[in-house]
């Protein structure tokens, strides 16, 4: 059907990424979209970021940076969806 | 009147998240906070409050040592995340203390020391309800709502650490 | 900076005990507070404070139930003891939760329903010591201070009976 | 000494009596003073007031009945020395 072949053609599918405190400090962006990949966890789309965008990257890994995926915290075995909004953050430190 | 409150009582709770850059008046609040209840019932005995502000040693003496005075904290937020966060926190608090309403204020931007930061407030029948939840909702507030402070000495700024006396807080309530 | 503080602040700790028959701000206090600690230093990083009021079922409902509503509480006190009760009360709960200074207001005489009858505000560096210190001052103060509750209702007036529950909230800090 | 003498026939020995809420009600007075006895027990103080006074004044011995003296709570065997201030209350109910 061509109205569902244009509708396939203009979902761009993205995932938003936000970055706080320190995190977007260091590299230097508060957000950023990326495209849609099926079935990668937090884990490897973060990887890929750092082999894109080089090791000062490697922040987004760091063992205390916190993962939320539509601002709830998650593991980051989880598997993104399209549309997802995902923050990178360290220890909240407010009160 | 017993402790032990109804379910009702969960859902008729009313709760208000507020994050803002703007100072707060402590009574103003205190009288929203019974506005809130009185539109409902006159059965609260107890509000507690809780005001957490700037101090001047709010980093750890040997950063203060090489930095200076400490000028202020500079505090970031997660929009729309934070209030999410804080709104969970508040209905955890309610499950556990069941209360009648709760004020939950928290400000973002350049705060000069003895500046207020937070303010958590709780209206319930009774003290234990009040107090436990108040000390629930900040215990939980510290460690869970995406706030960042950076404190702005004389001659440096650097991001506040966490402190391992907020994650042992909030163990207690786990037991 | 340390949780644990040293000897001297025992010492330093500003404590005003009023009681009073006229109401309350709790701005007012608040700020009264903060001008007592801004004579010391500028270390003050959290307060608490407890406030209770008058419930329209102070009493137990069977005793309502037979009387009618409440109307007002009548508050009774022993003018010297009370105030020298509440300081030895604010001063134990300083050497187990030290803090920069401390407010108590008791009302006496007449206070109808959804008035406030009693302000703890405590101003400490730290939140554990500001809060436990709160709720240490208003268990001892509900089972020390010589205050004596009439409860006036629409058909009768009675004397309030002393809560069990203020009989075990007391004992956990005897642990 | 002619002074010594004075003072000590003018010096009247007193224990002051104050009772509240609704041992104060019961008993249709808020204060009286008595004469000091020595080596007497608040016990016997007050043992000694319900033979004077009657049956109604057995509130002062009720079980819950607090004792102060010098507005400090106090035991049933205090020795009470003149000058003291003795007051008696139902448990307290304040906050």
């Amino acid at each position: 059907m061509v109205k569902a072949a244009i509708g396939a053609a203009v979902s761009i599918k993205m995932i938003k990424l936000l970055f706080f405190a320190r995190i977007k400090e260091r590299l230097g962006k508060s957000e950023m979209t990326i495209d849609f990949v099926a079935n990668q966890s937090l884990q490897t789309l973060t990887q890929g970021l750092i082999e894109k965008h080089g090791d000062e990257w490697q922040i987004l890994l760091e063992p205390d940076t916190v993962f939320s995926c539509n601002q709830r915290v998650v593991d980051r075995d989880l598997i993104v969806a399209d549309g997802d909004e995902v923050a990178y953050f360290p220890p909240v430190t407010g009160g | 009147m017993s402790d032990h409150n109804s379910a009702l009582q969960h859902t008729t709770a009313d709760i208000h998240i507020l994050v803002q850059s703007e100072p707060f008046d402590l009574s103003d609040e205190m009288l929203q906070l019974q506005n809130s209840v009185d539109q409902q019932d006159q059965e609260v005995g107890a509000i507690s409050s809780f005001t957490g502000q700037v101090r001047s040693a709010e980093e750890d003496q040997s950063a203060m040592d090489k930095s200076g005075q400490l000028l202020a904290l500079s505090i970031e937020h997660y929009p729309g995340m934070t209030e999410k966060s804080l709104l969970e926190t508040c209905q955890l608090a309610n499950k556990r203390w069941p209360f009648k309403a709760c004020r939950v204020l928290h400000r973002v931007g350049y705060l000069t020391v003895g500046q207020p930061i937070v303010l958590v407030l709780v209206a319930a029948s009774h003290r234990e309800q009040a107090m436990k939840a108040c000390e629930f909702i900040i215990d939980h507030l510290k460690t869970a709502a995406p706030f960042w402070k950076k404190a702005i000495f004389e001659n440096t700024a650097e991001w506040v650490e966490t402190k391992s006396s907020d994650q042992l807080a909030i163990k207690r309530w786990q037991e």
